[in-house]
């Protein structure tokens, strides 16, 4: 990735923006997962799940943490994490979508999966050490989670009728909550340009690879490329979100300034 | 029977049995009643703490409360496969938990109500269950033993954890330390109740320690339980909810009130204010994932067919 | 009802405990009522649905208003409502059961209403004026409530084999929730001394006549009376509660102090 | 035909028309199109806003919403019932709801994200509605007429608790005001959006206003309601997301810019924010309350059985 110069305080502003994104997407995407916690089909299922959620709040606590040092307000990953209201939030769409059913939640996991992966492989590279040094460690864990949702996927689609069924309508479902993850605004134009991030739309062939493949060994029917919905990187979300910022921040609203 | 007195003294010599040796049907059924229980409860006993995973008051702390529960998950798994080396199958003892035939461990029949709950359990209850974990470290069965080895390592770490969310909270607002206040007042009882009722009132006591399946009578770790508490509830400024708790020179321990058996026996009996949902949710997941189980098991059967094929045609 | 002299601190301390419990009975339950909304099986249940709720979030602004009147801190209904944690909330457990079907909807509501209307009933002689106009206003829409979930109960408890069924199971679980309304403390005993409230286990005998006539039309089978369970009148709640006041105390404990 | 001729004068004439009287089937067909369409509308129109039930900031506020949502599902009650005169039955217009024969308004297909998105709804949703509504007062057909009298009244007040909402707010802190804002950008186009796109692109207008059953055009209808909500907006201290927005003294309106009908033409193809989850809300609450409606029908079946038993008993 090539380097420019930019605007510091234009590109501090974008900074905090990109590292909102990825935060904010291992965050909810952990709460998601995390629901499962002890009502998984089979204990494996439930460590699993576990390990997945704590790798992605890991993950969070490392892109706020950084966010919030980078815009030198003084805010913590838990301040970003407890205090800010939904349009606030920078995740995709794809990430607060309901679990529903096991294999809704390892269809969503899978397709996150490919793209966090291939996002954090080349992150691996920036030129910001600190998102590279970033990278490096959630990159390891990430692969992981990747081997098992394709794995699984595979495995589901390529199971009894029902798993099939189950699994080709998971997909079916959650296909138009894709596209946001390739969409590009001039923040991640100008990032790209500083070497700092891939450009999204970059991203896509690889994914589609890994999908394609993926499917084909799972017996599963690839979507055709519809309408795709948007709005989560812009702070316009779904009406889950409110929900789950509810659940998820009361203790820190219920009792401001307490520490714990 | 001369296979039964050998058994014994080996036990008695402070051999390991292990699993394709020799034991006795009673030495079998007993242990797998008590390891299946103990492995329920871990799995149950999920349910509580993961009722605050998704409201824990930072990310710090929604971290360690993953890895715990990630961590019962796993004791629920060593524990199922010590239990199998004795012939049960983890299916079967499923089948035994759903039908309310086995039981677990009555305490996760309470609810958690605030977060300082999560710290309570971390410092009561799993601070009880080492209690009673420890000497099974030197349990006759030998699987089961290595199995607490491990287990009681990872508890003594949670324990620590819920202590130190305690005294986060104590430091804290006035509100916060009264909703430790609250907490201790809920869960000290139930506590005490997790060692079982004095030995007198227990069947199995006598014959569980011969086989050194049990090491020490439920008073007993009880007293060490007391003891060992009371004045960690003193160093977080507590107060203990037994008027008649009281230091007694004389035993160097202290003197403190009957739990009330009756609640006890009344959530043995199914009237806990969560058995029907925590027996709910296990059974809930266990009906609603049938069809991932199978789905698995139909992929592993294709895919064993197709290498067999791919086997004969390339000979 | 007799009246008696008591020492005012107590008698406040007891007014405010009492105003409370029916004051957080109505929110919870018009909270779990309302969430109904828009998902009702038939859209005269919709409007029927959302009436009830109205009515029971009516009586909520009357009897937590006169608590925070009577407590004498300045606190208002709303800040009742909305600035407490769960372990400060008085309602009984029965109110905070989840929804179910529409058919655990009904029963519970069946139960209560029952129960409700004696208390009312008897509220409107309270030696209290204020607690008895509050009642006169709430006993009318209370009778209303009365008739039509017994009505339904009994519609469905002799409808289809299903219905019948669903109905009958309702009832077998939310049995052990129906004892708490008539339990008894110092603070009941000493309030129903002074002819302020009526004694608890003296609505008894008239519930166990509403219920029995009901059931037996709707030919439905009475649960044996076993194990009741308690608690949420002394603050003791089921994991229930703290969801419902996660979500609907978000926005004020989100912007403290902002008036809507 | 002299039939259709007769009735065309009738309507011309101001005279309105009756259920059980003469009316060509092109009439009927739209009338039952719109009035349907319209009473889906109430009924869908109930999930945006009953997502912030449970959430109101204040009792007060929870109640008014309470009553407002109680009054959609009546102003559905009435339409349906209208509908019903022409021949066709609810659960027939219910079926072509769930199975996406039938539409219902798009504005609905939009999320409530925030507190604020209640009180826009109220001000810029039902004011939308209410100017398409209030000439329909006047419609030809007497059922559709007079029903609209009702729910235009019930509609204006509405629309006045949400511009009070949005009041309250932007007189409070500067978060508040900031989530008004917001919600006036999300919410201002698929306003604009309801009156339909351009007359000259909409089939079916010049038929329906030879009927009466429309009285004005969209654009008519659009300018009317822009020219008295931009006032309201600036009142509110607010900024109509529109660079192109000029007053124009000439024709003494506003000037505004054209919506994105491709999102429109998005939003009708199923692709809106909600599309999938407003359907499918509707579906299951239909599907999951079958046993419901079966319960009393076959109650009600029961009871006329058992009063004919007892008649002939007693004669």
């Amino acid at each position: 990735m090539a380097t420019a110069a930019v605007d510091p305080a234009a590109h501090q502003a974008a900074l905090f923006e990109f590292l909102s994104r990825i935060g904010d997407n291992a965050l909810i995407l952990g709460h998601r997962v995390s629901e499962w916690c002890g009502h998984a089909p089979a204990l494996e299922e439930d460590i699993a799940l576990a390990n997945t959620a704590l790798d992605l709040i890991g993950q969070t606590q490392l892109w706020l943490g950084l966010a919030g040092e980078v815009e030198g307000k003084g805010r913590s990953a838990d301040d970003l994490a407890y205090l800010r209201d939904g349009y606030e939030f920078r995740n995709i769409l794809l990430v607060e979508r309901p679990n529903g059913d096991f294999g809704k939640t390892l269809m969503r996991q899978f397709l996150f999966d490919a793209w966090h992966y291939l996002l954090l492989k080349a992150l691996k590279g920036s030129s910001d050490q600190r998102i590279a040094e970033i990278a490096e460690k959630a990159f390891k864990e990430v692969s992981y989670h990747l081997d098992r949702s394709r794995d699984l996927v595979i495995r589901l689609g390529d199971g009894t009728a029902e798993s099939h069924s189950r699994m080709q309508a998971s997909l079916d479902e959650l296909w138009a909550f894709t596209g946001e993850m390739f969409m590009s605004d001039d923040l991640d134009a100008e990032l790209a340009e500083a070497g700092i991030i891939p450009a999204p739309q970059g991203l896509k062939p690889g994914w589609d690879q890994i999908v394609a493949d993926t499917l084909t060994e799972a017996t599963l029917r690839k979507p055709a490329d519809g309408y795709m919905h948007k709005g989560g990187r812009r702070g316009v979300h779904t009406e889950h979100l409110g929900f789950v910022l509810a659940e998820m921040q009361f203790l820190q609203r219920a009792y401001p300034g307490a520490t714990w | 029977d001369p296979h039964e007195r050998a058994f014994q003294e080996r036990i008695d010599a402070g051999q390991k049995i292990e699993p394709k040796e020799w034991m006795s049907e009673g030495y079998r059924k007993t242990l797998i009643r008590q390891i299946s229980q103990h492995a329920h409860s871990e799995i149950v006993g999920q349910l509580p703490e993961g009722n605050w995973i998704t409201r824990a008051p930072t990310l710090e702390r929604k971290a360690i409360l993953l890895a715990k529960v990630q961590d019962e998950a796993g004791h629920g798994l060593y524990l199922y496969c010590a239990a199998e080396t004795l012939g049960v199958s983890r299916d079967e003892m499923y089948e035994q938990l759903h039908s309310g035939k086995a039981k677990y461990s009555s305490i996760f029949n309470y609810p958690t109500l605030t977060w300082a709950d999560i710290g309570a359990i971390g410092w009561l209850v799993d601070g009880a269950a080492i209690m009673n974990q420890v000497p099974l470290q030197r349990c006759s069965y030998g699987p089961y033993a290595r199995a607490m080895v491990r287990i009681c390592k990872e508890e003594s770490f949670h324990q620590r954890q819920g202590f130190d969310i305690l005294m986060k909270m104590v430091k804290g607002t006035p509100a916060q330390k009264a909703m430790v206040q609250d907490s201790l007042n809920r869960w000290w009882w139930p506590s005490l109740m997790m060692f079982g009722p004095s030995d007198d009132a227990s069947v199995h006591s006598a014959q569980s320690m011969a086989w050194k399946i049990k090491q020490n009578s439920n008073d007993e770790l009880r007293q060490k339980f007391v003891d060992q508490t009371v004045p960690q509830a003193e160093y977080l400024g507590l107060t203990v909810p037994d008027p008649d708790l009281k230091w007694n020179e004389e035993k160097g321990g202290y003197d403190f009130a009957e739990p009330d058996w009756e609640e006890f026996f009344n959530v043995i009996a199914g009237n806990g204010p969560c058995n029907a949902e925590r027996l709910d949710a296990r059974r809930k997941a266990w009906d609603d994932g049938a069809w991932f189980r199978d789905g698995l098991t139909a992929h592993a059967e294709k895919a064993a067919g197709r290498r067999a094929a791919a086997k004969i045609a390339a000979e």
